[in-house]
């Protein structure tokens, strides 16, 4: 399957919330796979990033991930007090807050950005918070801001989408 | 604070004495009552068996009658002294509030009835009220005849603290018996103070119903206990209603006074008798009436 | 099919005159059961029962029952439908509550009794003359009606639908009442009956929906 | 152009693991190999049954020759789980292993999901996101720490006993820390042990003493872990010695000041025989108490009440090893690992009320019981109720606390077992009438059924039903003046009401009451009931999250005798290989300043928990000390002028990622955020 007739597949699919997770490795990305091994099944429309402690996560990471077609972004990390470096997750919590405000600002509603502290033994938990988020999310509608970025490009530049999907998946063919 | 009274049918009946003595000692206590206006039946356990989604609406009727009674209200107290309407009425809170299906019919079908349903009321046991609210100083304050020497059993039977109330201990329920040491009666420590007293069995099929009460009466009595109070008008109905019957069955001379707390405290607190309903009851607490004083016979 | 015939030809009666026949085929056992009695009791919990008995243990009447609640349970989770419908069971459950309230696993009992009951009465299954049923059948009416129950009445209907010379036995307690004022002959009634029908049908509205 | 990390631009293999019908039955794998196959700098794309299995490591190796591959990605399980097995196969091939990078659509996907086209778009969807951030690998050298050979064990049981001999006989220190005044812990206070019915004491004594007579092992009690600090290999730890108000050195036990209290009889309950007998205030817990030193109870001693005792105790001892005065002394140790073998706490009988713990005198908890039995108990073996009769009959209620979803929801394993074992003793004790009240009898393990089979033999009454209440109340003649135990027999249907003399709760195992406490201060998780969590259920039962920390005995779960031993064994095992090797690997993603852009703004340095951060004032520029920092990555995204990074989490690695997770969601975003893709 070339990516030409990938981008067609995709333009036919109804559309699905699309969430970008950051787990950190000790806690929540353990509880992730006890959820695995315990099957407890849910929501498909989770793609988890695995990093060392949610300290890690850079702001600049949520962003990111919204402007290249996220609808949500969730990130887990242990509970305040058992963080594996023991204290990555309140100094998320810090820039987390400042975030949140920002995203409010950009017109970016609360729920599409989330934290939680999920323990390595909660595994039930992973399934119920993404089952949730997702479902909340779905409820908002799609974000897409390239969408929209898009479309103001193409106004601009005053050519049809296709071509620049054109020109993208021959980029893409190698 | 301001409560709203909900009787439930039993105390417009059998339970006459129990409403009466209830609202004589709440006036003495001052609390501030009123009736709900065109109160229905709770559905008591009977309605449970036939149909629960009308037993949830008829029950929800009360609370949205009290809500629009108090719209200003922000939590709305409503006491029920009935122990079957008490536990209906709690359970129906619970259970609307934790499936919003079964709220959604619910309020759907109030509103055919033009009223409307949003769960702002909390029903309190007068028992709770007495308790939590007035406090034991108050009632000890306002006792003018120490019951000294009485030995009281408290029977609270079933559904006043099972299996939703809060207000205290599920297998060893302490209110009651501390409302007697305000009395300055002297509480027994008994282990059947909320095994079942046979319910509606007792009246319907009397040969499970009857052998369950003579438990309890048999219990208290060797115990010691000059008199059983209850806070339910069943329990006290077969406790006491049904003496004779038991006597017979089990070749016994019962003859144990079973009262409500509220005729007990009415007592204490020098409530003239007919106010209490002692009239009405079947086996005249003499003991009692004696410690009291002034103690002329109760009812002719 | 046939197998239906096959264990109707083992039935007690037709060849084994006053053997009682124990043994159960698949065929007689009714699969959405479980499920169905689980969903109307908000009994999910039903299927974590351990069959430990405490149910059982803790109630005070379990011993006049033809199954102990425990049974119940059992028969209920495994579809043996008739059995629990027309046992008695169900219908000596005082809602004293002590199950709900002992058992380990959180099984709201008392809650898949109503449910039992209720399913009883809707398939005609319960004992006519038993008095209980009868009791709640004849309440049901009268609060439909008045939107209040009065016990004189009660009584007397109740007594007359299951044994009335049960009533005479009772006569002297009927007096008693009578004279302390306790017992009334009069049916007591709300002012908004009319409302009170409303809030009636208005359910059965919502219900049809749901069955649609 | 960072796509080319000193081996030239990238010539990726992508390997995607059916793990049988484990990912296959979900996911479309093939669907899954031919769509990376199509994406830039992929060479060989292949799906394979069981990549972990060794022909499966070998196709990555002979591709890595054959095809000369530069960066590998494999889609299976959990890092967590293999992510070292193909590192390895990798470094095997001749690659430096972090040019390799690993993809979970098992725990992650295929587990998880149930819808087969939307798992196989999430699973390529990662897959892409994979390729696309094995650009930006680089080599990377593996960090390599040395272990101390030291080792501290917390919790003297028998776990931790037996844990401290195995390691100390390999000629290792070990340092044994017990809270209590003696090592021994609950096994110490069992009279037999099951199935084989010998004495807990004559098996454990001699260990114990082992213990004390090991030069390799310092033992201390009374003492309590205040502080650990450090990291696999070099942990620090302070330890609080507890004034016990005797000199341990001089003390040799004699026991003469006991006998010269001014107390002159005893009148305290004592802890060790559960209240049942009575202590002085200066006292030793029992006769083999390990070490064999006595100590003083400030609570009850005269002297710490009044300050006027005659203080006849220390008149008493010739060897002037009575110290009134003594106070807290800390201590600091260095090891390179340790076990943690805290134990359990019996239940709290109080709180299942229908049994009247507490409330009626005869129903005693199976500790108590265990010390009635014992010879040297406080009734010298003689099974009497608290009235001081012989019982005629007894009821064993199993299950106290378990499986109830009120208190503990979990099975305490040990409880049928104990309780047989306690009807064995009660028969022979007093030949009365023993009934067994079991929801269910769990006898696993080797010669328990058959000691089942012996007490069925024996006459013992086993009634399956959960006992409802237990109560004085008397409504039959022969239940006046007893306890009577309500039940349901299960098996034949019919409640009923059983009068006993003496009931014995054979109440659960829960975690201690610092299990919490415990496990933030060793930086390890607890899992939802509140024991201590195992890094894998099976195949790693003795580690934890936190390397050089491990878990033996009923710290982890309830757990009998030989279980906690063969865990003792294996965490020893543990420690021990890692003190062999000498030195552990520890995973490169250490950060580091780049130097020309770092602004020396400062705002880094509190930010590290490991303080691995300062300021070279010279140059005005931060520096990290690789050897301090354990890599959690929070300087990096605190960095305003992005001048820190870290290894294995680089910021390109983890936006490729974000990128190629979100590559054509919903709408097509490739106009905005292809970071430089193109292979040149």
């Amino acid at each position: 399957m070339s990516a030409e007739t990938e981008i067609k597949v995709a333009e036919k699919k109804p559309w699905e919330p699309k969430i970008i997770a950051f787990f950190c490795n000790w806690c929540t990305y353990t509880a992730a796979d006890l959820a695995g091994v315990s099957r407890l099944k849910h929501a498909p429309n989770v793609r988890v990033i695995r990093i060392m402690c949610s300290g890690r996560v850079d702001p600049q990471f949520i962003l990111q991930a919204f402007a290249s077609g996220a609808d949500g972004v969730l990130i887990g990390g242990c509970h305040p007090g058992d963080c594996h470096y023991s204290e990555g997750n309140y100094k998320l919590l810090r820039r987390f807050r400042l975030l949140r405000r920002m995203l409010g600002s950009m017109g970016i509603e609360p729920d599409r950005c989330r934290l939680e502290w999920i323990s390595a033994s909660e595994g039930d938990k992973v399934k119920t918070v993404i089952n949730d988020m997702v479902e909340k999310v779905r409820n908002l509608g799609p974000l897409s801001i390239p969408g929209h970025l898009i479309e103001l490009s193409n106004k601009e530049l005053g050519i049809k989408e296709t071509e620049i999907l054109r020109e993208e998946a021959v980029a893409h063919a190698g | 604070m301001k409560y709203l009274y909900y009787p439930g049918c039993s105390l417009k009946c059998t339970g006459r004495a129990y409403e009466e003595s209830l609202l004589a000692v709440f006036k003495a206590l001052k609390i501030d009552y009123t009736e709900i206006e065109d109160w229905n039946c709770c559905g008591a356990t009977a309605y449970m068996a036939v149909d629960e989604v009308n037993a949830f609406s008829i029950a929800a009727r009360n609370l949205a009658l009290a809500e629009k009674q108090f719209e200003k209200e922000e939590e709305i107290q409503v006491i029920a002294p009935c122990a079957a309407c008490y536990m209906v009425l709690i359970k129906t809170m619970k259970y609307l509030n934790e499936s919003p299906a079964l709220k959604e019919k619910t309020v759907h079908a109030l509103k055919e009835a033009g009223l409307n349903f949003t769960g702002r009321v909390k029903v309190r046991h007068p028992l709770d009220v007495l308790i939590n609210d007035i406090g034991i100083e108050a009632i000890a304050k306002a006792k003018k005849h120490p019951l000294k020497g009485i030995k009281v059993a408290s029977y609270y039977g079933c559904q006043t603290v099972r299996p939703y109330s809060t207000f205290d201990d599920q297998r060893d329920p302490q209110t009651m018996d501390n409302l007697v040491k305000a009395l300055g009666a002297e509480p027994v420590d008994w282990p059947l103070k909320t095994r079942c007293c046979g319910g509606s069995l007792t009246g319907t099929v009397a040969e499970v119903g009857l052998p369950l009460s003579y438990i309890l009466l048999k219990e208290a009595a060797r115990h010691g206990a000059d008199v059983v109070v209850t806070a339910c008008p069943l329990c006290q109905f077969n406790l006491e209603c049904y003496q004779t019957d038991i006597n017979k069955k089990f070749n016994e001379d019962i003859n144990l006074p079973v009262m409500y707390f509220s005729q007990l405290m009415g007592l204490a607190m020098d409530i003239p008798q007919k106010e209490l309903g002692m009239q009405r009851l079947f086996v005249k607490p003499e003991k009692v009436l004696k410690t009291v004083k002034g103690g002329e016979p109760a009812y002719v | 099919m046939d197998k239906t015939i096959e264990s109707k030809k083992f039935a007690p009666g037709s060849n084994g005159g006053s053997i009682r026949r124990t043994i159960k085929y698949e065929n007689e056992l009714d699969k959405n059961f479980a499920k169905k009695i689980a969903d109307i009791a908000h009994g999910e919990a039903m299927y974590n029962c351990i069959q430990c008995g405490t149910c059982s243990a803790t109630c005070p009447v379990s011993h006049y029952m033809d199954f102990t609640p425990r049974k119940i349970i059992a028969m209920v989770r495994e579809g043996f439908k008739d059995e629990v419908l027309s046992s008695s069971t169900v219908w000596m459950c005082a809602s004293c509550y002590s199950c709900t309230v002992e058992c380990p696993k959180e099984i709201k009992i008392t809650d898949v009794m109503y449910a039992l009951k209720r399913e009883a009465i809707a398939g005609g299954y319960y004992p006519k003359h038993f008095p209980t049923p009868a009791l709640a059948t004849s309440f049901f009416d009268q609060v439909k009606k008045n939107g209040r129950s009065s016990e004189g009445p009660l009584l007397v209907k109740v007594f007359l639908k299951t044994n009335p010379f049960k009533m005479f036995g009772n006569a002297l307690l009927g007096w008693k009442l009578w004279k302390t004022g306790r017992m009334s002959m009069k049916s007591e009634k709300i002012k908004d009956r009319k409302g009170f029908a409303k809030l009636l049908n208005g359910l059965d509205k919502v219900k049809e929906v749901a069955v649609k | 152009m960072s796509s080319t990390n000193g081996n030239g631009s990238p010539r990726i293999g992508f390997y995607v693991c059916h793990c049988g019908h484990n990912i296959a039955s979900v996911v479309n794998v093939e669907e899954v190999q031919k769509f990376v196959a199509t994406l830039p700098g992929v060479i060989v794309s292949r799906d394979y049954k069981y990549m972990c299995s060794d022909p499966g490591q070998e196709l990555i190796q002979n591709d890595i020759k054959e095809f000369k591959l530069n960066r590998i990605v494999v889609a299976s399980c959990s890092p967590l789980l293999h992510e070292h097995t193909f590192r390895v196969a990798a470094e095997k091939g001749g690659l430096n292993p972090y040019y390799f990078h690993m993809i979970n659509i098992r725990e992650n996907v295929s587990w998880v999901n149930t819808d087969k086209v939307m798992a196989t778009e999430k699973a390529k969807d990662l897959a892409r996101a994979g390729i696309q951030r094995v650009f930006f690998h680089k080599p990377l050298i593996k960090k390599e720490v040395p272990i101390n050979p030291a080792v501290m064990i917390v919790g003297g049981g028998i776990a931790g006993i037996h844990a401290a001999l195995t390691i100390a006989n390999a000629g290792k220190r070990v340092y044994l820390v017990e809270r209590e005044a003696t090592i021994g812990g609950h096994m110490a206070m069992f009279d037999k042990t099951f199935p084989t019915l010998d004495c807990a004491a004559c098996i454990l004594t001699p260990k114990m003493s082992a213990v004390k007579n090991n030069p390799n092992i310092t033992l201390w009690t009374y003492a309590e872990v205040e502080k650990v600090e450090g990291f696999v290999g070099s942990y620090k730890a302070t330890v609080r010695h507890k004034p016990r108000y005797i000199k341990e050195d001089l003390c040799v036990g004699c026991m003469d000041c006991i006998d010269a209290c001014i107390y002159k009889e005893a009148k305290y309950p004592d802890e060790f025989n559960q209240g049942l007998s009575m202590r002085k205030p200066v006292y030793i817990p029992f006769p083999q108490a390990t070490p064999q030193v006595v100590l003083v109870d400030p609570e009850t001693c005269i002297d710490f009440k009044s300050r006027r005792c005659k203080k006849t105790c220390i008149e008493a001892c010739d060897r002037d090893a009575i110290d009134l005065h003594q106070i807290d002394t800390y201590e600091e140790i260095e090891v390179g690992t340790i076990i943690l073998s805290t134990g359990f706490k019996p239940f709290d009988a109080k709180r299942a009320p229908q049994y009247g713990y507490g409330k009626h005198q005869n129903v005693f908890t199976a500790l108590e019981v265990e010390r009635l039995v014992n010879a040297s108990g406080p009734t010298n073996g003689e099974v009497l109720t608290r009235d001081g009769k012989k019982p005629k009959s007894v009821g064993i209620i199993h299950c106290v606390g378990s499986r109830d979803a009120k208190t503990n929801k979990w099975c305490s394993r040990v409880c049928c077992m104990y309780s047989l074992k306690l009807a064995h003793l009660i028969k022979e004790h007093t030949d009365a009438e023993v009934y067994n009240f079991y929801i269910d009898m769990r006898t696993p393990g080797k010669g328990y059924e058959e000691f089942y089979d012996k007490l069925l033999k024996e006459g013992v009454h086993f009634i399956r039903g959960r006992v409802a209440e237990v109560t004085d109340w008397a409504l039959m003649p022969e239940e006046k003046d007893r306890l009577t135990i309500r039940v349901e027999d299960t098996l034949i249907g019919t409640v009923r009401r059983i009068p006993v003399d003496m009931v014995v709760l054979a109440t659960g195992l829960v975690p201690r009451d610092d299990a919490q406490e415990i496990r933030r201060m060793f930086n390890i998780s607890c899992s939802n009931e509140g024991f201590f969590l195992e890094r894998h259920p099976k195949l790693a039962p003795v580690s934890t999250f936190t390397d050089g920390i491990f878990i033996a005995g009923a710290c982890q779960g309830p757990k009998d005798i030989p279980d906690s031993v063969a865990q003792a064994g294996a965490a020893a095992a543990e420690a021990l290989s890692l003190i062999c090797a000498g030195k552990i690997e520890l995973e490169p993603n250490t950060a580091q300043i780049i130097e020309k852009d770092c602004s020396g703004c400062k705002s880094c340095i509190p930010l590290c928990p490991y303080s691995a951060i300062t300021f070279k004032d010279d140059i005005q520029k931060a520096y990290i000390n690789e050897a301090l920092c354990k890599g959690c990555g929070t300087c990096v995204a605190a960095c305003p002028s992005g001048s820190i990074i870290q290894n294995l989490f680089e910021d390109e690695e983890i936006f490729s990622e974000i990128d190629g997770l979100l590559k054509f969601a919903g709408l097509e975003t490739g106009a905005l955020c292809s970071t430089e893709m193109e292979v040149q």
